[in-house]
């Protein structure tokens, strides 16, 4: 964060903490409801097939993956927004 | 109260931090049962509402929902844990990462 | 909550009551959609005709009763998963 | 400035109490017209966008279709006072019942 | 917002600016969403045809002017619902 | 650190609106990133979860994906400038307009 003097970007680096942590958690719901919908549709038991086990931890799996290579391309575009000048006004 | 052994809140915190940390997981059991709901009675009601109770069939779903929910929660929440250890560290995909 | 004195558990007690009503109204809002998205669907006119009106109310009828059943049941899960001990770190 | 009845804010509230109730109600219109605007624009506008105006049929559409989810809005408060009434207290599925 | 003093409508006026500006940055968001998983969905080049951009376009122009008319019938009907006292305790 | 020209945050800003404009673009930025995977892995990846890892497709078909999140968010972006400006004023459908 361009412009934040060092006491600001302390100040500043305690509120990314915070709010990363509720992220994790905004993150760990998200895939736990996106995983139980995609994979459990059997309710002739109350406990959780092996097909459908397997569904779930690949399906962990696949997110997991897809949300750290797009956090990588994320973060070159937005790299490359702040040089090239692009008129993203917000993520300047 | 610590959640995922994140954040040692057990060096004597005092009572701000301890009806944070309280309300954080009041938080965190709300929001599971919200989802919870939503997507139960999405897979367990259908949408015609023929009459306004509860059927035998939709009731039996519901109980199973909400079981597998849980066992789903917890295959989740290991499944990370395992990971995390592996990957030593915070989990991809979170702020810090954007280039900032 | 295990842990709080007697001092905190009545403040804990009003933070719990204000978002109980919050909750209230967020439930509210969710239901009035979802019923609206359900229900109604002809827009030749633009008040409710009787099969509408019917399948309003008896959609309310069904969440209001489907919600309370699956908190009782998620109410015994969460109890058996602080005595059981079980990994969910989160609910503890 | 009550809603459904609950807590008695008549008797001379404070300012910040006052203003509270406002950005409480502000809060709930909002979330009206946010829920109201994503319905009526996914059952009246198809997604093939040929035009960039609003042809007739998607205005007549969007007017009825506020006015019928405002009608459904009172149907729903109406139905629900009723059930609080019978029940004689909070409604189910609330935080408090979830073990805690 | 009646039953506000001078004072308490001026503070209340800030609040709602406020609130305002984070509505304006919501709507922004979720129109750019709705848009791009209405109009795109081609991934054989890592930048939008012709068809895409005028999709894009027309979206955002047929959002615009949707959410401007329904504006204006919420208004209509939130006005009418104060004046003839209808049962909606949460909008008066 | 001005959005969209809004709010003149130039003329020596405390360090608290400093932080707060700060926190705002990461709210901004963390908010778009969040829709954007939500919306990418639902186009690129497919319900069945063959296998744990991402295959060549579902890899090349995310990077694409992120980069014309990107190029639409741009776009969407120049297009309400230019109609702001035309419209001089306020965007309509924001709370005001409520009849409050």
């Amino acid at each position: 964060m361009d412009g934040l003097t060092a006491a600001e970007q302390r100040e500043f680096q305690g509120v990314v903490e915070k709010r990363q942590m509720r992220e994790f958690m905004q993150m760990y719901s998200n895939l736990v409801q996106r995983c139980f919908d995609d994979c459990v549709n059997d309710f002739t038991s109350k406990t959780m097939n092996a097909k459908e086990e397997g569904c779930i931890s690949k399906c962990v799996d696949k997110w997991l993956k897809g949300s750290e290579r797009m956090g990588q391309r994320f973060a070159e575009q937005n790299a490359a927004m702040m040089q090239g000048g692009g008129p993203l006004g917000g993520a300047r | 109260m610590s959640m995922f052994g994140f954040g040692g809140v057990n060096q004597g915190p005092t009572s701000a931090q301890k009806i944070a940390a309280a309300e954080a997981e009041l938080e965190m059991v709300t929001d599971m049962f919200n989802r919870l709901t939503h997507s139960c009675f999405k897979k367990c009601v259908p949408r015609e509402y023929r009459e306004p109770d509860l059927n035998k069939g939709e009731s039996v779903c519901l109980d199973r929902c909400v079981a597998k929910f849980f066992e789903v929660n917890v295959k989740v929440s290991e499944q990370m844990q395992n990971q995390a250890a592996t990957r030593q560290g915070g989990t991809p995909g979170t702020g810090g990462m954007f280039g900032m």
